[in-house]
Formats: C-alpha cells, sequence, structure tokens
C-alpha cells in the first residue's frame, strides 16, 4: 500500500494553499473566457469540467485566492 | 418535492471560521450546479451573517455558531444560528447604514448585503438567547 | 498547546454527501496550510469512513453521519460517527480485505487505507446502535 500510495501522487511537498491559490487564478481567467464564449455566466461543473478538477477541488480554489494566506497569518501571528 | 438534501455545521466563533463556514455552504449549495455569481452571493450573505455572530452575537468571545443548509428541488436554505447577546430592535438592527459598533468601522451594511444577494431574509432574536437568520435563495441557473 | 479549533458538520446520508464531507475537512485543515499529500491523505481516509457509514452503517437508508474535526497545533482529529447497524467484530472487520459485502465489488480495504493515511484508527461500535471511527494524523510538514 506504501506503493500505492506513492503512486497515487507526485505532489510531494507542495502546500495546498499554493495550489489553490493558482487553481483560482486559473479559474478566474477561465470564468471570463467562459462567460463570453457562451454570453452567460459559466456554472460551477462547466468550469469544473473545462479545468479537469473535481467541483469540490474548485470550490476550494474559488475561496483561496487571498484566504488561506491571511488565515495562516492569523494563526501564527 | 423532487430533491431534498440537507446538512449542519457547527464551530466556535473565531474569525478564521468564518471562511470555513463559506467553504462549507458552496460546496454543499454546488451539488445543484449553480453559477459562480450565484455562489459568490450566496457566500457572501453566509459570511455577513456568520461575522455578525463572532462580533456582535458573541462579541468575539468564544460560542458556537451552527449554520445549516437545506436544499429543496432549486431553492436553498440558509440558516445562521448563534447563542449570543440577541438583538433588542430587529427592525432597526436591519436599516441600511445602522450599526451599534460605529467604534468598530462597521458600515451597517450586513443585513441589507444579506437582502440584496438572497430572495428572502427572516430574522428571529431574543435578547440574551441569540439570534437566527434565514435566508433564502431559488437558483435561477437550474429554471 | 497554542491553537485549537474545531467544527462538526451532520449530513444525511446520500452518497452525492461524501463528496460534501471531504471538501468540508479538507476546507477546516487548510487552515493550517498542509500539503497536498497530507490533505489528499485525510480526504482518502474521510471517504473511506463516511462511504462505510452510507453503505454499512445504513445501508443505503436514510441516516444522519456527523463528521467532527478537531485541531490542536499541528494534530489533526477526524471522528466520523453513524447510528446505523453497528460492527459485531471489529477485529474481523479491520483486517486487510475482509468485507461482508462482497456482492457489492467492496474490496474490503477500507480500514486498511484508513490505517495507511492516518496516524492512529481507533473503531468502536455496538450492534444496532452505530459506529464511531476516530482518527489522528500529525500533520509533519508543520513541525
Ligand atoms: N447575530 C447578532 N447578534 C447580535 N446583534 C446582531 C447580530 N447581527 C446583527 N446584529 C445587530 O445588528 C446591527 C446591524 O448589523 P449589520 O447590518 O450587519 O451591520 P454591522 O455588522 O456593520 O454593524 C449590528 O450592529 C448589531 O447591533
Ligand atoms: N460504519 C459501519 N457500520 C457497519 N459496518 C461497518 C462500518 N464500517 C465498516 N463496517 C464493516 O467492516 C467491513 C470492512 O470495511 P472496509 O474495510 O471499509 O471494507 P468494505 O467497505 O470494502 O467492505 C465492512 O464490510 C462492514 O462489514
Ligand atoms: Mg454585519
Ligand atoms: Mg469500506
Amino acid at each position: 500500500l506504501g506503493e500505492i500510495k506513492r503512486f497515487m501522487r507526485d505532489d510531494g511537498m507542495i502546500k495546498v494553499s499554493r495550489s489553490l491559490k493558482e487553481l483560482g487564478q486559473k479559474a478566474k481567467a477561465l470564468k471570463e473566457t467562459l462567460a463570453k464564449k457562451n454570453e452567460r455566466e459559466p456554472t460551477i461543473q462547466e468550469l469544473a469540467d473545462e479545468m479537469g478538477i473535481e467541483v469540490e477541488e474548485l470550490v476550494m480554489a474559488l475561496e483561496a485566492n487571498s484566504d488561506v494566506e491571511s488565515l495562516q497569518s492569523v494563526i501564527y501571528e | 418535492m423532487q430533491y431534498q438534501n440537507s446538512m449542519k455545521v457547527s464551530f466556535v466563533s473565531k474569525s478564521q471560521n468564518e471562511a470555513f463556514a463559506r467553504v462549507a455552504v458552496a460546496a454543499f449549495v454546488s451539488q445543484l450546479d449553480p453559477t459562480l455569481e450565484e455562489i459568490s452571493d450566496i457566500k457572501t450573505a453566509v459570511s455577513e451573517a456568520v461575522t455578525n455572530a463572532v462580533i456582535h452575537g458573541y462579541e468575539n468571545q468564544e460560542g458556537i455558531i451552527t449554520v445549516s443548509c437545506d436544499i429543496s428541488d432549486n431553492v436553498v436554505e440558509i440558516t445562521v444560528v448563534d447563542e449570543g447577546v440577541g438583538i433588542e430592535d430587529i427592525e432597526q438592527a436591519r436599516e441600511p447604514l445602522y450599526t451599534s459598533k460605529p467604534e468598530l468601522e462597521r458600515s451597517g451594511m450586513g443585513f441589507t448585503m444579506m437582502e440584496t444577494f438572497m430572495d428572502e431574509v427572516e430574522v428571529e432574536s431574543e435578547k440574551d438567547k441569540g439570534t437566527i437568520v434565514r435566508m433564502r435563495k431559488k437558483l435561477r441557473s437550474l429554471e
């Protein structure tokens, strides 16, 4: 099972905050593109599909742009 | 009524749990495949209600805040409950720009935001018992 | 003990709430800014425990599942509770590859996954009363 665990991901020590922030930025840009293309707001599923991620991950990414970091400063100040 | 689902989340009234409450509600509501705008409206309303529970309800002391979310077809009902100081004059509290804590640079626009971003907002409160804010929104992206 | 926080989320045992439970826990634990690997480990363990509550505990009938998450410094404790059928022989249930529902193509590896991805897993259960799975993980990235 250690094997499975290693196989299942190669993301090593990447912090959640960084990853979500990157996804969040990508989501913002894609949202604009989709809105223009379809002439309406994309739904969360459409955007997640376009990004190739799960809706749940997108929900966290949408929150992340600054919040995770500011939380960090709250906790460790 | 075709589709129903519900959840309830409780947490300590720490300001960092506002973000958590927003994500929890957004994640739950996402099962209805709303637009990003609808999610953002709901998150704003949840934030305002939870912030009020933290700052006014519990006056930054520790207390438990409970947020429930009930989905019936395409209507989302969100209830934010605290057992804090309560509101004496609800009508006054809901007036735009009214704040009991001007010294904290509060804008007094919390309830107005909730009303703007949701379809309905009901407030029940009793002094020293606590406050219940119930908000409803129909997700039109599903129509 | 420097930092403490806790939350509790309850929801109906619908399979679509598994994803919700995972995000709720992930969002809460994210306030510690763990690594992606740590979050993914935790999400996997939560999934397995919640799936068990849905499929085995409530045998796909409606029931309430409660997931709590307690943070103490860099230790995360997650508790998944159902009030379903319970487990008669916990030792047997925890054995790798054991499943009481081979007809559903279950792998029997749920408990083994929880043990692999978390540091500690405790199971309490009583027939017809329900099951409590308590899991702990130290976030080493924070040391
Ligand atoms: N949960 C609550 N508990 C007690 N008082 C509250 C609560 N929510 C709102 N209030 C009262 O209502 C007033 C108006 O709230 P709001 O419109 O959000 O403005 P603000 O938070 O900027 O003061 C607050 O100043 C406070 O007196
Ligand atoms: N919450 C629960 N309620 C009742 N029985 C359970 C619960 N969780 C696990 N079990 C029992 O333990 C067994 C092993 O669980 P697990 O390792 O997850 O394998 P699987 O889910 O693939 O059967 C299950 O087959 C079931 O009999
Ligand atoms: Mg306010
Ligand atoms: Mg299982």
